[in-house]
């Protein structure tokens, strides 16, 4: 039980996808311009995520590996991911037509987005069971729309602040990750105190 | 080698009845981010943009073929609210498509009107009463200072005149954020 | 032109820095008794520092220099900085640490009133994560002479295994880790033992926590003359209290006693001058709250299980990044909109 | 016997200034050579001038017709002439101009003819209406048209009448020398009130640094032997005198903003305006004078009896202004409005006038960044948040801005008095306000032009639709009617022809040819001005005077002017 509670934790907080793992910048920054669009794309990511991490196990477990052609792991990740995220563009344009909108390219893009390629990736690296993959691709989303949520949250401030005219818009945004990232090494060594 | 592609080839079926399934049970009519865009146009209908008033406008950069950079009238404020409501990035007002001028609202010379109507047809708002052979009138306040009556006037009799400001449309200004260098 | 009112109170940004520092002293004053007046020279280098770099960003950005270089901010970032550091650092490790504060952390968004990371902590973690070594290195009290320190700070001399350790926080926790570890040669002891070390005062480490009471005197101060609220220090110390005291009493072995835990590390200083930074801070009476409460629950976490000797400093920037939320959802109802 | 007294949250205890202005009695000013009544003097629609240059007017005739649903009427303040209807200099910071009627007096100084109203036995829409006639409006400085706030609420009755004499700004003392030399008449004014109210409670604030003007508030309520009414102190804490705030003090209720305060059973009248209902109601005088406070940098700072009109520098002249002078400021020192010249006249608004000099009133420190040190948060009456509504006010965000309640924001000057960084924090919210307001103009404006753009298009297509039928009908009859000759042609072909060559018709077919054609030509002139339809009544007004106009122009040159259509 403690390990499982471990397993989200240590992907929310430890090893936060963005600021620790340092994957799927690309929405990172380019989704949190304002808070109500981070929330969106985190509970689009979150909900991707999570699938495809279930899904790459059963399709890795039960079709890949039987079938001896794990080398084939990346392609079918990236097939079976890109098809759940056109699945969850076409809801999202049904049900939100503005956040549809405002997620944009980026929408698309979450099936470029590393992060989403990477987690289950680390779940076979890591010898996850099912359930640990779903929770570690859970955790780990929630870790990404933590930290893109917080992120918009600094931005929609700093919207206002006198930046120096280099570093206004993504070059302040960088540093301000950065120093995120800084603050979140503060979590270092809490997932292996047992 | 034939096993691989089997999987994928199996892998790529099962998807592909998912998606076509989606594409047909989500399947979306019109477009309701056009009414959006369209409430931030500032509805002049003055076709500057290069499209026939502000809804087509509104259609086309919803639909991606248009940049959102194209109206004059709405200015620089109206370019950051369609950045803000896209997602997009602000980009300056496009000069190809004008400049953004102080609102006006155009004025019939009464002297010279011939009574002709021209102006009447090209008024895209209705904001202009009269009719044949009587003298015209614009209704200042409907009239959205589009200009396009201006063109079809045979004896160039309407000119723009910029709005004045009065006590109740006086707007505070902005604070000069200053410091100085002598302090 | 100016518009009403007309009249102000006299009160200015230079008023409320002087004032911060000025209850600075008294922790100070004690820390230089206990443990030598490096800590002095650090400050200077800190401040000069601060200053050229707050200049040469103001000079870049076109800014007028003489209101902000007087506005004393950059002196208050530059004294945290060093009061955080351990008073032996090299010279050039203040400096760098406090021109990243300055340039980076500050100036690059702005400058005053415009930064959402406390400027000092982040130094202090950047530092930390960089040179984890050297910011480990604490003198014990009366260790150390003055010659001795300014050798350390400006010389070669680094030879400082031998004449330092670490902080009683971070000893105290490599020690009851130990505890449960037969190989460890803490094995078997007791966190009410090993407090009874030589490095160890009443309640913290010895001088410490003297200089901890100097930092409450001079935060209590801070209340009274209004410059900050009871918010912060009451949640921050009530909250690591209670989760300090909730563990020790689970576990009385195990944790340290949350009396250590306030009278040790950065937890005063954080408590009434780090924490209470208004630009980086929490400022709803609500999310004054719950952000210093944040900050004491994660000082804890890092303190008791994480990889650095002390809490604050991440503990501070972890909760700034929550501020601009906390404060979006805890605003207080306004006029006739009360629930009463 | 105490009341209990509620706080509001916030507050600052500026310099209050006040005595200096209270030694003297309230005085009287000579008439001056001109006077300058700006017609839109309240809160509500301009109203329209009923005068025109030359017209000899007496003094407390109507000028200015109230116009609207809520509007007020503008008197003139003394006899004479009515020298021009013209646009003139604003007591405002905008320093822009505004329609007025400058009066030259005939120093005569006569009253002409007033009617009076019975307030108990008329029924209250009279009244009213009557109040609305006489130009009363709240002296407290919103000028808001009185006669709209003395209907109950929805019950129909109310629970607690809140006089405010207050006056918490620094320097004003306009109210206070009001009640301690007219408080019996004042009180009548409040009995008129509380009766159209039907209010339970009559409370009087005052603060306590008046305690001259509550004993002499006290003595008029004992002499009236009126029970249900009394005069409270109050705490001085500025701004107690907001009319929020002092229902606050008092009752204890917080109006929120937007909301009426009779939905909580509870309306709030300036004793000024107490006065003036009095006057009104009394003798039939509308208002056309008011007292005024004029200090700051004079050497005999004093309250007046002015009449509204009068140029300020005329008045100040009494109190002997210092030579320093640099400006003046209507109001006081915390909410008072800069004006743009000397010469501008003493409106309704005019509670003081209040002479500044840069000595009086040094310009602030130079504006340094907000360092959120949250002290104007801690100094504000609506308990907002000042330096988030700064921080997005500056970023021009005004969303944002409007999420933190800026529309709460009363713009009294506490946040901007006690920050730290002397930041100008009201201009950031007068601002953004402005900003709003004309934004929410331009988008009610963009609505509406879609609207007409739509139906244009519309009836456009409609028309279009229209043609096409009555074409096809026309088609589909001719080609009945050719079948039909086609049938029948031996029968109808030779009288048309027949016809034609014969100019002398019968005067009976003659007749119904131009019958039909004046017919027609009336169809035409019905039918072409299609847009017309739809036009406002002025609109339609507007353009008979313009072809009036054209008309006489065309009179002037028919011969070289000949109408181009014709042509």
């Amino acid at each position: 039980m403690t390990s499982y509670l471990f397993v989200i934790l240590g992907a929310v907080l430890v090893n936060n996808v963005v600021l620790v793992r340092i994957l799927g910048l690309c929405p990172f920054m380019g989704v949190s311009k304002k808070l109500e669009t981070a929330v969106g794309m985190g509970a689009a990511t979150t909900f991707v995520l999570t699938l495809g991490c279930g899904t790459s196990y059963l399709v890795d477990h039960y079709v890949l590996m039987p079938a001896g052609v794990e080398y084939l792991r990346t392609l079918a990740f990236i097939v079976i991911i890109a098809a759940i995220v056109q699945v969850t563009e076409l809801v999202i344009q049904k049900s939100s037509p503005t956040l549809h909108q405002v997620l944009g390219i980026y929408l698309p893009l979450i099936t470029t987005n590393c992060a989403v390629l990477g987690v289950p990736l680390l779940n076979v690296a890591l010898h996850h069971d099912l359930l640990e993959s779903l929770l570690f691709g859970f955790g780990s989303s929630v870790g990404f729309s933590l930290a893109l949520v917080l992120f918009a949250g600094i931005r929609e401030r700093l919207d206002g602040a006198d930046v120096p005219t280099p570093f206004k818009g993504t070059a302040i945004a960088m540093v301000t990750a950065g120093l995120m990232s800084l603050a979140f090494m503060g979590f270092a060594g809490l997932d292996k105190y047992h | 080698m034939l096993t691989a592609l089997l999987v994928m080839t199996g892998i790529a079926l099962v998807l592909g009845a998912l998606l076509g399934f989606a594409s047909i049970k989500f399947k979306v009519e019109g477009d309701p981010l056009v009414d959006k865009i369209d409430a931030i146009l500032p509805q002049t209908q003055c076709g500057q943009c290069g499209f026939p008033g502000c809804r087509p406008y509104a259609t086309a950069i919803a639909g991606g073929e248009a940049e959102i950079n194209q109206c004059p009238p709405g200015g620089e404020e109206g370019i950051r609210k369609l950045a803000d409501l896209l997602g997009r990035e602000f980009k300056p007002l496009s000069e190809e498509h004008g400049v953004e001028k102080p609102k006006s609202v155009a004025v019939i010379d009464e002297q010279t009107c011939i009574g002709c109507t021209l102006c009447i047809q090209a008024c895209p708002v209705d904001a202009i009463v009269g009719a044949a052979k009587q003298l015209h009138t614009i209704i200042a306040s409907e009239c959205t200072g589009c200009e396009l009556c201006l063109a079809p006037c045979p004896v160039d009799c309407i000119v723009m005149e910029p709005i004045a400001e009065t006590v109740d449309t006086w707007k505070w200004r902005y604070p000069v954020f200053e410091i100085k260098a002598a302090a | 032109m100016i518009n009403s009112p007309f009249v102000r109170k006299s009160a200015s940004v230079q008023q409320v820095m002087l004032k911060v520092l000025l209850a600075l002293v008294p922790g100070i004053a004690a820390y230089v008794w206990f443990f030598g007046a490096g800590i002095l020279v650090q400050l200077a280098i800190a401040s000069a520092a601060a200053l050229a770099g707050e200049a040469a960003m103001l000079a870049i950005r076109g800014k007028p220099k003489a209101i902000f270089l007087t506005d004393l901010s950059a002196i208050v970032t530059a004294w945290l900085i060093a009061l955080t550091f351990p008073p032996i650092v090299p010279w050039w490790l203040t400096v760098t640490g406090t021109l990243l504060a300055v340039v980076v952390v500050k100036q690059l968004y702005g400058g005053l009133g415009q930064n959402p990371f406390n400027p000092a902590m982040a130094a202090f973690c950047l530092m930390i994560v960089a040179y984890p070594a050297l910011m480990s290195q604490w003198p014990a009290a009366g260790q150390l002479d003055f010659g001795t320190q300014l050798k350390l700070i400006f010389g070669g001399l680094r030879d400082v295994d031998a004449i330092t350790g670490a902080t009683p926080l971070d000893a105290l926790r490599t020690a009851l880790r130990g505890a449960t570890n037969p190989d460890s040669p803490f094995h078997g002891l007791r966190a009410s033992q090993l407090q009874d070390g030589p490095a160890f005062g009443m309640m913290g480490g010895k001088g410490g926590e003297w200089v901890a009471l100097g930092y409450l005197v001079g935060g209590l101060w801070l209340i009274q003359q209004r410059i900050i609220t009871w918010h912060i220090p009451a949640a921050f110390c009530g909250a690591l209290f209670v989760v300090a005291g909730l563990m020790w009493g689970l576990h009385p072995d195990g944790f340290a006693s949350p009396l250590f835990h306030l009278a040790s590390g950065g937890a005063m200083i954080g408590a009434f001058f780090i924490l209470t930074d208004p630009v980086s801070g929490a400022t709803t009476a609500r999310g004054k709250l719950l952000f210093a409460a944040g900050a004491a629950v994660l000082t804890f976490v890092i303190r008791a299980f994480g990889a650095y000797p002390d809490g604050v400093a991440f503990a501070t920037l972890l909760m700034n990044i929550l501020v601009p939320i906390i404060d979006m959802k805890t605003q207080a109802p306004v006029f006739g909109h009360k629930k009463d | 016997m105490l009341r209990k007294l509620f706080k509001f949250h916030g507050g600052v205890k500026p310099q209050t200034n006040k005595t200096e202005s209270t030694t003297a009695p309230i005085g009287q000013v000579p008439l001056p050579d001109r006077l300058v009544i700006p017609l839109h003097q309240a809160v509500g629609g301009h109203p329209r001038p009923l005068v025109a240059p030359g017209d000899k007017v007496f003094k407390g005739q109507r000028i200015g017709g109230a116009d609207g649903n809520l509007s007020s009427a503008v008197h003139a303040s003394t006899s004479g002439i009515v020298r021009d209807v013209a646009p003139a200099l604003m007591p405002h910071t905008s320093g822009l101009e505004a329609l007025s009627v400058i009066i030259e007096p005939d120093g005569d100084d006569a009253w002409g003819q007033l009617d009076t109203i019975n307030f108990r036995s008329a029924p209250p829409d009279e009244v009213r209406d009557y109040l609305r006639d006489a130009g009363v409006v709240g002296l407290g400085g919103a000028v808001f048209p009185s006669y709209a706030k003395l209907k109950p609420g929805k019950e129909g009755r109310l629970k607690t009448l809140v006089i405010n004499g207050a006056e918490c700004e620094p320097f004003i003392t306009c109210d206070d020398l009001l009640m301690r030399e007219r408080a019996p008449e004042m009180l009548k004014g409040i009995i008129a009130m509380r009766h159209m109210l039907q209010a339970e409670e009559v409370l009087i604030g005052i603060e306590d640094n008046k305690p001259e003007a509550v004993a002499a508030v006290q003595a008029a309520i004992a002499a009236s032997g009126e029970t249900g009414i009394e005069a409270v102190a109050i705490p001085t804490r500025y701004p107690a005198g907001g009319a929020k705030q002092l229902i606050r003090v008092l009752t204890g209720i917080e109006v929120p903003h937007g909301r009426r305060s009779t939905d909580f059973g509870v309306q709030c009248f300036n004793v000024g305006t107490a006065f003036s209902i009095y006057e009104a109601l009394e003798f039939g005088r509308p208002l056309i004078s008011r007292v005024v406070t004029v200090a700051g940098n004079v050497n005999a700072p004093r309250n007046y009896d002015v009449l509204i009109g009068t140029p300020m520098d005329h008045l100040v002249r009494l109190a002997g202004p210092r030579a320093d002078t640099d400006r003046y400021i209507m109001g006081g020192p915390m909410m008072g409005v800069r004006l743009p010249r000397f010469d501008v006249p003493v409106v309704k608004a005019t509670n003081c006038i209040l002479v500044g000099s840069a000595a009086l009133f040094p310009a602030p420190a130079p504006e340094m960044p907000c360092i959120r040190c949250g002290e104007c948060a801690k100094a504000c009456p609506a308990d907002l948040a000042p330096f988030e509504m700064y921080w997005f006010s500056r970023a021009k965000n005004f969303g944002k801005a409007q999420e933190y309640h800026l529309f709460d924001c009363i713009e009294c000057g506490c946040c901007s008095f006690v920050c730290p960084s002397h930041i100008p924090l009201v201009d950031y919210f007068r601002f953004s306000k402005s900003e709003i307001w004309a934004r929410e103009r331009e988008k009610e404006a963009a609505d509406a032009a879609r609207d007409r753009f739509e139906f244009k298009n519309y009836r456009q297509e409609r028309e279009k639709q229209e043609k096409a039928e009555k074409l096809a009908a026309k088609a589909a009859a001719t080609r009945e009617k050719v079948a039909a000759e086609g049938a029948a042609p031996a029968a109808d072909a030779p009288s048309a022809p027949a016809a034609k060559p014969k100019p002398s018709v019968d005067p009976a077919k003659l007749a119904l040819i131009e019958a039909a054609m004046e017919k027609a030509r009336q169809q035409k002139a019905q039918a072409a001005p299609k847009n017309t339809e739809v036009a406002a009544p002025e609109i339609k007004a507007e353009m008979a005077a313009i072809d009036a106009r054209r008309e006489a122009a065309g009179a002037d040159k028919p011969a070289d002017a000949p109408p181009a259509s014709g042509a």
